[in-house]
Formats: structure tokens, C-alpha cells, sequence
């Protein structure tokens, strides 16, 4: 029910959400969610993202059985990229399947929220002056308290 | 006893390497981070503020007070930044 | 910066998803909802959904535009088919995109709430027993109450 | 005057017919609604219960305190179930 890929290679967000609604039998709303690379500043010229291999897949998986306990699934899928990304390219993405969209909206957020600071990833911004590491934001950790 | 200790993004740059096998006598994951910043100047920069840190044991997030007990692998990094 | 398509025919949302992401200069989140005909009961044969014609469009522009006035979107697309459609078929989609994710996820909600209530369309159930009109559901009109 | 009258769903289905030209004096839409509801069994049967029907007038949302001059289009219809 709950899918997580991990990978390098770039992914068709449009395929992907095709193929996840196909398989969802009795799913009234779909919800996607893609994550893009901005240049935020200006000058970005790739990013770099980090992972800890093993980990992060089991992170992931955990996160969405969490999901898939809160709320009425019939689906969810994770992708998320690492290595070396420029700027437009899509990073990760998220779908879930509900018969109902509160369902379907709020599990996407739920798994968003805890992807971005419950996940062993780390991003690296590749500038012409420099490379630094992004950090993590406190919004992000405390959006965590909604759930 | 005998553990991986795996380091990532910044900790992992500063330290100098991704992956090492420390010799530890440390019940606790703080115990260790104490060992390790007795070594050399590049582990006290990497350990400077362990507040700034997060830990894994096994794979599975955890905390500095937790023992090392049957612990096969610990990973430290900065807090994570995904999605 | 909105789309908007009131249509019989079908449309491929992954398709969809990726023409608009592609156009969405500086966007870090694109989030999509589907809708999808459900045979709740059992029996369902077709959902045949009437409208307004030159309404419909006017009220889902003004519902596009109210969107892109509370948040920071590069833009939104909403496309909504009438007609007869059978289980399993998509009845709607809406896409957002913002820089960040909150922004992109609360339009495409508001967008969701306001057009199942102020939409001018009505959804009619064909099962083998008879036909008959999906009734507005109360909690729907309490979600406007959110925004 | 003379406006358009439009109905939909089970509103349209009652008066039988989707669409029809109406000559009234009526000063608002609740006015119209009377007229309406005196010509025949059907029409009395559509608008039995006005709180359970919307109005919109030149395509705009509207209610049925709404004063009727100037309008050229008046549509009535059950509570919208898009989405």
C-alpha cells in the first residue's frame, strides 16, 4: 500500500501520479505534492543532497505507516532523489489516495512535514561563491506539532 | 566493544572521513561524543555544540543519554533537511 | 497565472501536472488534487454532472482569483469535466504552485472547499435501481468556514 | 419586464422545461418566486421550499431579497455539488 523509492535519477512526476491513481481502487481523491529546486538568492548553481543509505528508506517507510494509521489510505508514494540536483529539477514527491480529499490533503502535509525534518537527507547549495549547507528551519520543526 | 560510527553533511566534512570503527569503553552515546572530542581538534570542532546534533543508533533516531549497549552503528549529523 | 476548463472530455492529469509544473518559474511546491467518480453504495453505473454554462467558468475564475489573492502562487489550474462519467473516472483537477509548500497546499484546499460549494455544478447518481441527486453535504459548507 | 428563467437539476426537472422567457412586475426575486409558484402545480412544487433552493442573477450568486431591475438572466438551483 505505502511505496518509498530512494534514488539519483530524475522521475516523471506526471507518470508517477498516473500510475499511483491507477492502482487506487476505491479512492475518490488524489493528492500530489513536487518539491522543486529553487534558486532562491540567485546564483545557484546545483544543489547537493546527502543521505544516509539504509536509514533513509526505513525513516521513510516509517513515516508513511504513521500515515497509513492516521487516516483512511488507500495509497501512499514516496520519492526523493540525492546527488546532485540544478536548479528546476524536481527533488521529491509525494501522493496519497482517500475516498475522502480531507483525508487525502491532510496525509500529504503529514508526510511533507515529517519528510523535510525526519528524514536523513541534507542539502547542499553549490553557489559561484561558495557551497554551503542549507539549515534546517524551525518552522519546519515546529509544523511538526500540528499532527 | 566495537561500533561503525558513520558522520554526515557538515560533521562528516569536518571530521574528514564518512565512516570509522572506534574502539569505545563509553556506556553512553554522550560517553562516546566525550572520547571522540578527546582525540584530535577535528572531532572537538565537529562535537563543538551537540545541541547543534542529532543521532542515530542503529538506524533509528535517538537521543545522547541513550547506552550503547548491543549498538552496532551510530551516526551523527546535523538536523535533517529533506523534502 | 489561472487556467481554468470546464469540459466533457476526459483529460490526463499526469500529463496535466507536468505542463503546468514546467511553466511555474520560481516555484518550490506544486501540489495537485484529483477528484475520482466512487460507486459508494454499489450499483453505481455513470455520475452525470450538469452545470451552468458561462457561469461555471465566471464563478471558477472569481474562486482562481479570491486563491491568488490570499497566497503567493506562480499560479493555479483548475479543470472540471461535466457530462456523464463512470466509476473510476476523473471528474476534476486543480493545481497549485507557490515557492513554498504551506502556501501551495492551503490554495489547493480553499480551491477544493470553494468549488464543491460555490461552483454551479450538480452531480446526479445512476444506479440500476434509479437516478438521483447527490444532496450538498452540510460539513462541506462549515469547511468555507476555514478561510 | 422580461427576463430569462433558468433551471437546473431536480428544480429543472420539476418545472420541465431548462429554460423560459417570463414577463413579471416582481420587484425582487422572492417577488418572482410568487408569481412563479401561482401559475401551476409544477412550479408550486419547485419552489415548495426556497431554503433549499440558491438564486443567481446575471450569473452572480445572489439571494432572494435581491431587487430584480436591470436583471436580464435569474437561475434556480439546489445547493451546488461541485468538486
Amino acid at each position: 500500500m505505502g511505496e518509498v523509492r530512494v534514488q539519483a535519477e530524475a522521475f516523471d512526476a506526471g507518470a508517477e501520479l498516473n500510475r499511483f491513481s491507477q492502482t487506487q481502487d476505491g479512492a475518490g481523491a488524489v493528492v500530489s505534492f513536487t518539491g522543486v529546486v529553487r534558486d532562491v538568492a540567485g546564483g545557484l548553481e546545483a544543489m547537493e543532497i546527502e543521505h544516509y543509505p539504509g536509514m533513509t528508506e526505513k525513516a521513510i517507510a516509517g513515516i508513511v505507516e504513521e500515515a497509513q494509521g492516521r487516516w483512511p489510505l488507500t495509497g501512499a508514494l514516496v520519492i526523493h532523489r540525492h546527488g546532485r540536483l540544478e536548479p528546476g529539477a524536481q527533488i521529491m514527491m509525494v501522493a496519497t489516495a482517500s475516498a475522502h480529499r480531507v483525508a487525502a490533503f491532510e496525509a500529504a502535509e503529514f508526510l511533507m512535514d515529517y519528510l523535510k525534518s525526519r528524514a536523513p537527507f541534507w542539502k547542499k547549495e553549490l553557489t559561484r561563491e561558495g557551497a554551503g549547507w542549507v539549515a534546517a528551519v524551525e518552522a519546519d520543526e515546529d509544523a511538526l506539532k500540528r499532527w | 566493544m566495537t561500533v561503525d560510527v558513520l558522520y554526515f553533511a557538515w560533521v562528516r566534512e569536518r571530521i574528514g572521513v564518512p565512516k570509522e570503527t572506534v574502539q569505545t569503553e563509553a556506556a553512553t552515546v554522550a560517553g562516546l561524543v566525550e572520547e571522540l572530542r578527546a582525540r584530535e581538534p577535528r572531532y572537538a570542532a565537529a562535537f563543538e555544540d551537540v545541541s547543534a546534533l542529532r543521532v542515530a543508533l542503529d538506524q533509528e533516531l535517538s537521543d545522547f543519554d541513550a547506552p550503547l549497549e548491543g549498538v552496532r552503528e551510530v551516526a551523527f549529523f546535523p538536523p535533517m533537511t529533506g523534502g
